[in-house]
């Protein structure tokens, strides 16, 4: 075992070490001890994952990196067996993992701090006991899940952390139970992630058994087996019958990817089980950064990422699609919002909807680049609006904002910061920018690649591109992106290729719908960030009470700084170190032919908007426009703002009532399965009840009442009373015939011997004795 | 008359102590027995089935000159895992009854833990017994006391709930007594027909020559499993095969126990009722029986019978799933919904065990301890709400979490056990059967529905145990909870080891489980596996 | 001329016989019912003598049993006599329709 | 035949010997009788008297156990093989049983009446007479002397059953009693005498063979059924066999509850003997005669039904009882229907199984008296002291008296039929001897059938039963404690105890016992060629004659019915 992996499994530990004294000593404590101590726990992890960048940086240089992660392969713990097949389980060391791993304890250890002093404002106490010490403890369990998330080697883990993170959550969510509306959401997100989960169930299964392991090397390297070989999934008398719908090979590929994909989907909030995360904003706000903008709704994202190279063409589109939809549809509801948070939210799934786009259309390395810078700038954007809520007292809406710069310079600025970074703020002739103008860009790069709209060519011709050094530094790099980028998009973009063809309009399209986002978003950020900060307070006495405190901005500050240097160094060229491995599915040359493609473009930060040229105005100097376009709007308040909503009022509507999505989900499923529910209880309670036990029940209720001691009348099958003939009934058949009367005595007696006797004459019994005999015989 | 109360209670709690210790001394044959070993076992029809059973007890008991009756106990990965189950919940559930004074029918405490003491014995005793007459013996045994402690101790329809329990009980069993008469006259027939194949697993036998109530020799003895799930065996009349009819004989009288729709109604009743130690022993240990029956006589002696029901036991349990699930969700007494959620998840076990792949089996086995953990846990989690609150109804609970906040923490972990929550135990079972069967699509055209529909179970589950969560735990808290003692000392007693199970259980099943119970398993599935081969088209299905 | 064979007598205690069995079922006097009893029984008691009468095997075990019937007969009726006084005491009347406080 | 014996032949004192038991009862009947003109009335002496007599019967029948070897004795010289009694061991233990039950019957009668009672001595006198007709119904397979004994069986009977005579339901119980009976007994003796009419014999051996012998060639099917239903029919009335039954429920409620205790083992246990006697009679003779004993179908199947019925019929309207005696009646019919059962099962002599019908009901009635008398008991305690039969005067039993409610509990239990009780093993029995018959006649369905009837009775039955047990323990109408006699607690806790034995323990002696005493049964073999010359010496052990040897084997058509 290397440090590594020691390092990854002690800041795994670490954490639930932290969640298990608060869970038994939280109250004896104290309020800001325990804080503290998950602050410590947490930056101990912190510690150990710069540790393990640091120390892995210098791996990848050396190139021993491959070895490490082999390494770590072979020791594994063998945890359970389905069937004869054993589970085992290790840590995943590789390049993504590093990342995530330090991205997660690193943005966790400054939410932490920020929690402490956002925290201490709410002082929670409700019938004289504090929640203090249990947020806190949520948390550490949090940070625990998401760090074991990470580094699980095994899909069943994965998805055992995965739920417990969705567990965290939930708690979260609810945690100010007290109120409807949390506890609501808290429900409504949970549920929302089981039928995902009811999906990536699924994938589980059909990875487990085409596979035939739940590894996520070993399935890969199965699957890649599996097709070079022409067996499993892709011998082409593979079938399986479903109801006599005969599923091949390729397609039950497809399906799987679904299958898995559908967990991303959930805890992703893609589109169509979106609604829970904007209702998840009921949680307190260091949650809303930490969990559900930057790490745990990231974890779909990095599920899609891992099991790419399980991914078909087909279950790439579907991705794609599902990811184009969100982030058109999520950001036009963003538009819209009066709510800080939510319209953090709403642009947080559309963000998200950008990287499952993105590793759908191929551009794996940009998705996860993306991953990255979104986590830090949105995080601090949350924590900067928390800081804003809890400056003007749980005020949440915008309209009653405006002007706070003044009053909160620092968290201001960040904010603008922020709202740079996603609105892709760059120069493009010069290389300079934030987050998003690197990673959102790219992706919109590739996706154009792939819609063929920047001309064919690309995907044959290798020529041109050049292997970029692995663990170059971005600045090195910018010179010769041009073609580097076409590399890292075949890296990525290989599985479609063959169909791209196929499906060219909707590759288009697609492309098509995420550009035109790319429009909104700054508009929606600049909206919300000049609402907020700029312009006249509209709210006087908001505006008075207003207040920033140093616990709260120092993270804001940190963050902001990593939102820089995020954007250019260290994350990109290990994505694409992670990439070869990743990404290298055997369909890769299976579909192109472009199997080399795949050792291209390590690492490279690339000018997409100089290498396109189209793209160098179409998207490249969008934040500018559309900034102008909300500032022109939005500089007086919200008075114009109205107006125009005023105008388009049905689309306004549509959009504020989030596309009738929750109407229609609570019309349908939850009144509908509540529906069902009424129905299979009332039917339990008189039909089969009724009808399995109406000889016990009514016997006995009768008898129990006939004894003096009445059972209440409507025992169990009180509807269904006259349906069947009861014992009881029968009982009284029985009796009838005992009057008392010694004549009907003898008359019946006579009767019945006389039947007796008629049948024993005309009726043989047993007419065909003997070959009952042999039968029963044997 | 004599003894106090004081110390009824202690004596009752010491022998349940002293039985839970005497039953950890189980595991020991046990350990080191990991997965490697029982992969060796293969030999499905020779003498390696008795051969793993330790602490065999053999004493002839009724002796005729066509039969013996023995005194036969013995513990295998099967049975050993519930005998512990049962002594631990036992003492919970004794411990659960320490508080007799405070209930509402608090005489007679003498009788009662007496009647908790033979109950206990019942269930350990149908778990040991390797004899079908004694296995018959100890299941019937268990009835009588379980029908008072219903219907003296119980609640206000307990004479009711108690005649239910018993009569369900009951016709399932009686058809199980034909299936005892039967099957020892067949086997002796099996063994006079087939008499070169009649070779004892028992060496001291030798060749059986007499028919026999040896659930083993039943169940490994070729002559036997030949003449049983022959297609040219009747019973009764022509055309009525005897493997698919005792199979369902047996079956119903385990689906009963276990429950399975549409023999379940008597459970909500029963639970409501009980007093909440005889609740949590109800759902802990006596549905357990169900499913152990299941995998001790029906399967095993049938195989051939149990691929001919597949289907139909199949979407009963799935049906029992969804059924279980839905009319959970719409219960507003607390009691109620736990008694249909444990319908529910012990439709799993069904589910499992129909599909017979290894899979299925083993998350059967898993689901059942499993549930055995939990569904005590939440029985006892309204039991104490219950004792506070003097009332069930869901909709006038609320904010509890704020009013006992431990109790609140311990609810949680409980039902999200129940939930299937990863991590912990209800999980582990859950996954198992949903991939047991999935594994079963080559055999079944249905498997792929049936394990969507199963999985989405897995939704409905989540729906009404968080929304009761929300109900009762959660929202503001009202003031007439707020005088609600927080659980005592006792109460956690129960409670922690439970909780701690049920996260054990689910970071740990391999080592916590299944090294104990695979290799047995293993053996089961693979006379299933082999059925169709052997016996044709029988046990081709339907 | 007819000659009075085996048959003859046959009909005569099956007339008789039915004759019994319908006292027994139409009379309410327990006395009554008595005599349908002892109509029965003297139907036997026919069949018995004629069986033996006309059978060619040697032996008398017919007529013996003939007067074990009677004997029967009249043990029965006196302790049937008897407990019908016993019910008179009681209740009044012979009369058994009235005493149905037995049923059910 | 008279000819045939010598005029100056006596029985010797050896042979009156075997039928010591039968005297010693006739000797209580007469020491009751005079005691009182020496020694004053006394109730109590009586059924000291009676307890001692029962005993004295019980060490002579013992005794006898040695002497009577295999296939018994039937009559005494010269007629020894074709004779009116039989002495077998079955004989010898159902007298065993049927004392112990009376002597149990005796105790209760002492709990109950020792000092009131004024009329003991007649009352012991018609119990003892009706024991000794029913001793004589299990010893015969002549009809003539089975027509007889049952009515020595039932005359006392009647009487006892109205022997409280200021009582108005007694009174009625006893009428109804015995119009039933004689109407019966006059059918059943109507039916005899057709029998008589076709095969010219009142042994039941060689009528089975001429039955046997007619049914295979078609021969007088109607009147076969229509004698063969009269004389089951007079069985069935002792046996209350349903449509024979009405008058039990009416003559239990209303006679006194030693009588109806009494009357639901004694009566009942003795018919049911004569009727496996009967049945295991015919399946001998048709095997004498040569054919299979499939020829009986009909009977099997008519009987089959007949008990399903019975069993059917008693549960199913014991449901609505409210008085326990009239219940209790209910379930001896119920029971008596199970016991019936054993009659369907026809089985060739000589192969293993024969003798278990007779062994299965043997484990039964042993375990059925115990618990009848283990609940009459309660019953009758709970009755004496509160002046009430209803089922309400059981209510918190359990709280009011812990003793009584307890072994009624195990006794009602025992008597649904679960385990670990003696009825569950009882129960078993009589369905290992159903099943039995598997792979050896084509009655094996039926067998299944009537097993699956058995099992779903049990069912059935639970609920009258358990409502007792509900009553005594889940409702309380706060009636005073009762103080219940240690004898009567005593004896109830020992039926308990002992059933709880017959459940767990002593599970084969009784078993063994049934199969050493029913093993040999007497098996009427023997035709007899000439009147005059005994085939068999008397206490010969050895079955007489093969089959093929009895030549001339003349069986006496329908004569004269031209």
């Amino acid at each position: 075992m290397s440090n590594y992996e020691t390092y990854l499994l002690a800041g795994v530990a670490v954490p639930f070490v932290s969640f298990f004294i608060l869970m038994l000593f939280g109250p004896r404590i104290g309020k800001p001890l325990s804080g503290w101590l998950a602050v410590a726990a947490m930056a101990t992890c912190c510690v150990l994952g710069t540790l393990t960048l640091v120390g892995w940086l210098g791996e990848v240089d050396s190139g021993t990196a491959a070895e490490l992660t082999a390494a770590a392969g072979e020791s594994q713990f063998h945890w359970a067996d389905i069937g004869s097949v054993p589970i085992k389980v290790g840590v995943n060391l590789d390049s993504l993992t590093v990342i995530m791993f330090f991205m997660v304890t690193f943005i966790a250890t400054w939410i932490f701090v920020f929690s402490i002093g956002y925290m201490a404002g709410h002082s929670d106490e409700v019938d004289g006991k504090s929640k203090y010490h249990r947020f806190f403890c949520y948390l550490s369990l949090f940070g625990f899940s998401m760090l074991g998330l990470v580094i699980s080697s095994n899909l069943l883990f994965l998805f055992i952390f995965w739920e417990l993170v969705g567990l965290c959550s939930y708690l979260l969510i609810g945690f100010y139970f007290d109120k409807k509306f949390a506890s609501n959401a808290a429900m409504k997100a949970f549920i929302t992630n089981r039928v995902g989960d009811f999906g990536f169930i699924f994938g589980l299964m059909m990875v487990y058994f085409f596979l035939g392991t739940l590894d996520l090397d070993g399935a890969a390297a199965a699957f890649a087996d599996q097709y070079a070989s022409g067996t499993g999934l892709f011998d082409p008398s593979f079938t399986i019958n479903v109801l006599g719908w005969h599923v091949s090979g390729p397609m039950m590929a497809t399906l799987m990817g679904i299958g898995l994909f559908c967990g991303a989907m959930g805890k992703s909030a893609q589109f169509p089980l979106q609604v829970w995360l904007p209702d998840a904003m009921a949680g307190p706000t260091p949650v809303s950064a930490l969990i559900h903008a930057a790490t745990m709704v990231a974890a779909g994202v990095y599920l899609v990422a891992r099991v790419y190279r399980l991914l078909t063409p087909d279950a790439q589109l579907f991705i794609a699609g599902v990811g184009c939809i969100t982030l058109t549809a999520m950001a036009l509801i963003a538009i819209v919002q009066t709510d800080i948070k939510k319209c953090l939210a709403y642009s947080t799934l559309s963000q998200l909807g950008y990287m499952i786009f993105g590793l759908g259309m191929g551009a794996w390395i940009a998705a996860l680049f993306h991953l990255m810078t979104h986590a830090f700038f949105k995080a601090m954007m949350f924590l900067g609006s928390g800081q804003v809520i809890e400056g003007c007292h749980h005020e949440q809406d915008m309209r009653k904002m405006g002007g706070l710069i003044r009053k909160m310079p620092v968290t201001g600025v960040t904010f603008l910061i922020g709202v740079l970074a996603i609105a892709g703020f760059g120069i493009p002739s010069m290389n300079l920018g934030l987050g998003g103008y690197f990673s959102k860009d790219e992706i919109l790069a590739v996706a154009w690649d792939r819609a063929g709209i920047g001309g064919e060519g690309h995907h044959s011709d290798q020529d041109g591109h050049h292997a970029a050094a692995s663990g170059a530094t971005a600045f090195d790099l910018v010179s010769d992106s041009h073609e580097a980028h076409n590399g890292d998009d075949r890296v990525a973009g290989h599985a479609l290729a063959t169909d791209d063809a196929d499906h060219a309009g909707v590759l288009k399209l697609m492309f098509w719908c995420a550009l035109i986002t790319a429009y909104v978003t700054p508009f929606y950020m600049m909206r919300c960030w000049w609402l907020t900060f700029m312009g006249k307070p509209r709210d006087q006495q908001v505006h008075d009470h207003a207040h920033e405190s140093p616990m709260m901005y120092v993270p804001l500050v940190v963050l902001a700084i990593f939102t820089v240097v995020s954007s250019y160094a260290l994350f990109r060229p290990l994505i694409a170190d992670a990439a070869p491995a990743l990404t290298d599915a055997v369909l890769v040359t299976a579909y192109d032919g472009h199997a080399d493609d795949a050792n291209h473009a390590k690492g490279a930060l690339i000018n997409l908007h100089g290498a396109h040229d189209w793209l160098f105005w179409g998207v490249g100097w969008s934040w500018a426009i559309m900034f102008l376009v909300a500032i022109v709007i939005y500089r007086n308040g919200v008075g114009l703002g109205s107006k125009l909503k005023s105008a388009f009022s049905p689309i306004a509507t549509l959009l504020e009532k989030k596309y009738y999505f929750d109407e229609i989900y609570d019309f349908m499923f939850v009144r509908g399965c509540r529906l069902l529910a009424s129905i299979s209880a009332f039917w339990d309670t008189y039909v089969v009840d009724g009808i399995i036990a109406s000889l016990t029940s009514k016997a006995t209720e009768r008898f129990s009442a006939f004894a003096g001691r009445g059972v209440d009348a409507n025992i169990v099958d009180g509807v269904f009373n006259g349906m069947a003939v009861t014992a009881f009934d029968l009982s009284n058949l029985f009796r009838s015939p005992h009057t008392g009367r010694i004549r009907n005595y003898v008359l019946f007696t006579a009767g019945a011997a006389a039947v007796a006797i008629l049948l024993l004459l005309f009726f043989d019994p047993v007419p065909d004795a003997q070959a009952i005999l042999t039968s029963a015989g044997g | 008359m004599i003894a106090p109360k004081q110390l009824v209670r202690s004596i009752a709690l010491l022998t349940t102590i002293a039985t839970f210790v005497l039953s950890l001394w189980l595991i020991g044959p046990f350990l080191g027995a990991g997965s490697a070993d029982a992969a060796g076992m293969i030999d499905i029809f020779g003498s390696s089935y008795g051969e793993k059973l330790h602490f065999v007890q053999r004493a002839d008991w009724i002796t005729s000159k066509n039969f013996t009756i023995e005194y036969f106990v013995g513990v295998d990965g099967l049975n050993m895992p519930l005998m512990v189950l049962t002594s631990f919940v036992g003492l919970l559930a004794c411990l659960a009854s320490w508080n007799f004074e405070s209930w509402k029918v608090n005489k007679g405490i003498k009788g009662y833990f007496a009647l908790f003491l033979l109950l206990e014995t019942g269930m350990l005793g149908t778990f040991v017994a390797l004899d079908f007459f004694l296995f018959y013996i100890f299941w019937e045994i268990m009835l009588l006391p379980m029908y008072f402690l219903i219907g003296v101790w119980g609640g206000a329809r307990k004479e009711y709930a108690a005649i239910k329990f018993f009569l369900f009980t009951l016709a399932g069993s009686v058809l199980m007594l034909v299936g005892l008469v039967a099957m020892f006259f067949y086997s002796s027939e099996a063994v006079t027909r087939y008499a070169s194949l009649a070779t004892s697993y028992r060496p001291d036998v030798g060749v059986l020559t007499t028919g026999t109530f040896d659930l083993i020799e039943l169940a490994t003895n070729q002559a036997i499993q030949t003449y049983f799930n022959a297609t040219d065996t009747y019973f009764l009349a022509k055309g009525l095969q005897f493997a698919p009819l005792m199979f369902m004989f047996l079956f119903v009288g385990f689906a009963v126990k276990l429950p399975a729709f549409p023999v379940h109604t008597w459970l909500p009743d029963a639970h409501v009722e009980a007093p909440t130690p005889i609740s949590m022993i109800l759902a802990g240990v006596l549905l357990k029986m169900g499913g152990y029956g299941f995998l001790r006589l029906c399967y095993p002696i049938f195989p051939a019978g149990g691929h001919h029901w597949a289907y139909c036991l199949a979407c009963i349990g799935v049906i029992s799933i969804l059924y279980g699930a839905l009319c959970a969700m719409a219960q507003t007494d607390f009691k109620k919904l736990v008694a249909y959620s444990s319908i529910s998840h012990m439709g799993y076990v069904l589910l499992g065990v129909a599909v017979m792949t290894d899979a299925g089996v083993q998350g059967a086995m898993f689901q059942m301890i499993a549930h055995g953990i939990s569904s005590p846990m939440c029985f006892f989690l309204v039991g104490v709400i219950y004792d506070r609150a003097h009332h069930r109804e869901i909709n006038r609970f609320g904010g509890l979490w704020l009013s006992m906040p431990k109790y609140g923490t311990m609810a949680t972990i409980g039902f999200f056990a129940s939930l299937g929550l990863p991590g912990m135990c209800g999980f582990i079972g859950e996954l198992w059967v949903l991939l047991g069967v999935f594994a079963a699509r080559d055999t079944f055209t249905w498997a792929v529905p049936m394990a969507i529909l199963a999985a989405s179970g897995v939704i409905l589950t989540a729906g009404y145990i968080l929304w009761l969560i929300q109900r009762v735990y959660l929202g503001p808290s009202k003031p007439e909870h707020a005088k609600f003692p927080e659980v005592t000392g006792r109460e956690m007693l129960i409670l922690v080891p439970l909780a701690a199970l049920c996260v054990l259980f689910g970071i740990l099943p391999k080592h916590l489980l299944f090294d104990f119970t695979n290799g047995t398993l293993d053996l089961i599935v693979k006379t299933m596996a082999a059925a169709p081969e052997r016996f044709g088209s029988l046990a081709a299905g339907l | 001329m007819l000659t009075i064979g085996l048959m003859h007598y046959l009909v005569l205690s099956a007339a008789i016989f039915c004759c019994g069995i319908f006292v027994m079922i139409t009379k309410r006097n327990a006395i009554g019912i008595l005599i349908g009893v002892e109509l029965v029984l003297n139907s036997v008691n026919v069949n018995f003598i004629a069986f033996d009468r006309y059978s060619q095997q040697p032996g008398f075990d017919g007529q013996i049993t003939a007067l074990f019937v009677i004997v029967l007969a009249a043990a029965e009726a006196a302790v049937a006599v008897a407990i019908c006084m016993n019910l008179y005491k009681n209740i009044n009347t012979i009369d058994v329709d009235r005493g149905d406080a037995l049923h059910g | 035949m008279l000819a045939a014996i010598e005029l100056s032949w006596y029985p010797s004192l050896a042979e009156l010997g075997w039928f010591a038991p039968e005297l010693a009862l006739v000797g209580t009947i007469v020491v009751i009788l005079v005691a009182p003109l020496i020694l004053g009335r006394s109730g109590l002496r009586s059924a000291r008297i009676a307890f001692a007599g029962a005993l004295v019967t019980l060490l002579l029948s013992v005794r006898l156990v040695e002497q009577v070897g295999g296939g018994g004795i039937s009559g005494l010289a010269p007629e020894s093989a074709a004779g009116m009694l039989i002495l077998d061991k079955l004989t010898i233990l159902f007298k065993i049983i049927l004392m112990l039950f009376l002597t149990g019957v005796t105790a209760l009668w002492v709990l109950g009446s020792s000092e009131k009672e004024e009329n003991g001595e007649e009352f012991f006198v018609l119990m003892i007479g009706s024991a000794l007709g029913m001793a004589l119904m299990t010893s015969t397979l002549n009809l003539l002397m089975m027509a007889v004994a049952i009515e020595a069986a039932s005359l006392p009977s009647y009487a006892i059953a109205g022997f409280d005579k200021r009582n108005r339901k007694s009174a009625e119980a006893s009428v109804k009693y015995v119009i039933f009976g004689g109407v019966s007994v006059a059918i059943m003796l109507y039916g005899i005498s057709l029998l008589y009419g076709m095969y010219h014999t009142l042994n039941v051996a060689i009528i089975a063979q001429g039955v046997a012998n007619d049914l295979a060639a078609g021969q007088n099917t109607v009147l076969i059924s229509m004698s063969l239903f009269c004389v089951l029919g007079g069985i069935a009335f002792k046996i209350a066999a349903v449509p024979f039954h009405f008058w039990c429920p009416d003559v239990f409620e209303g006679a006194k509850i030693e009588v109806t205790a009494w009357l639901s083992v004694a009566s009942k246990a003795a018919a049911l003997v004569l009727l496996l006697r009967l049945v295991d009679a015919f399946n001998i003779g048709a095997m004498v005669a040569g054919h299979s004993i499939l020829t009986y179908n009909g009977l099997a199947w008519g009987l089959g039904v007949l008990a399903a019925i019975s069993c059917t019929w008693g549960n199913f309207a014991a449901y609505r009882q409210s008085n326990v005696k009239r219940l209790l009646a209910y379930s001896s019919i119920a029971h008596a229907g199970y016991m019936m059962m054993l009659a369907t099962i026809f089985t060739l002599p000589g192969t293993t199984t024969s003798g278990k019908p007779m062994a299965a009901l043997m484990i039964y009635l042993i375990v059925y008296a115990v618990m009848n008398l283990g609940v009459f008991t309660v019953a009758a305690i709970v009755s004496w002291q509160t002046k009430s039969e209803d089922i309400g005067a059981f209510s918190g039993l359990g709280r009011r008296a812990p003793w009584l409610a307890v072994p009624m509990v195990c006794c009602l239990v025992s008597l649904v039929g679960l385990p670990p009780f003696g009825g569950f093993i009882a129960k078993y029995w009589l369905l290992l001897a159903l099943g039995s018959k598997m792979a050896e006649t084509s009655l094996a369905p039926l067998s299944w059938i009537l097993i699956i009837v058995v099992v779903i009775n049990t069912l059935i039955s639970l609920f009258f039963y358990f409502r007792i047990i509900r009553t005594m323990f889940l409702s309380d109408d706060q009636l005073p404690a009762l103080s219940p006699p240690f004898l009567g607690t005593a004896m109830a806790n020992l039926c308990a105890v002992l059933l709880l034995l017959f459940g767990v323990v002593l599970i084969n002696e009784p078993k063994e016992l049934a199969d050493r005493y029913t093993g040999d049964m007497y098996k009427p073999t023997v035709v007899l060629t000439s009147k005059d010359v005994p085939i068999n010496a008397p206490g010969d052990m050895q079955v007489a004659r093969s089959v093929d040897e009895s030549d001339a084997m003349q069986i006496p058509a329908l004569g004269g019915a031209q």
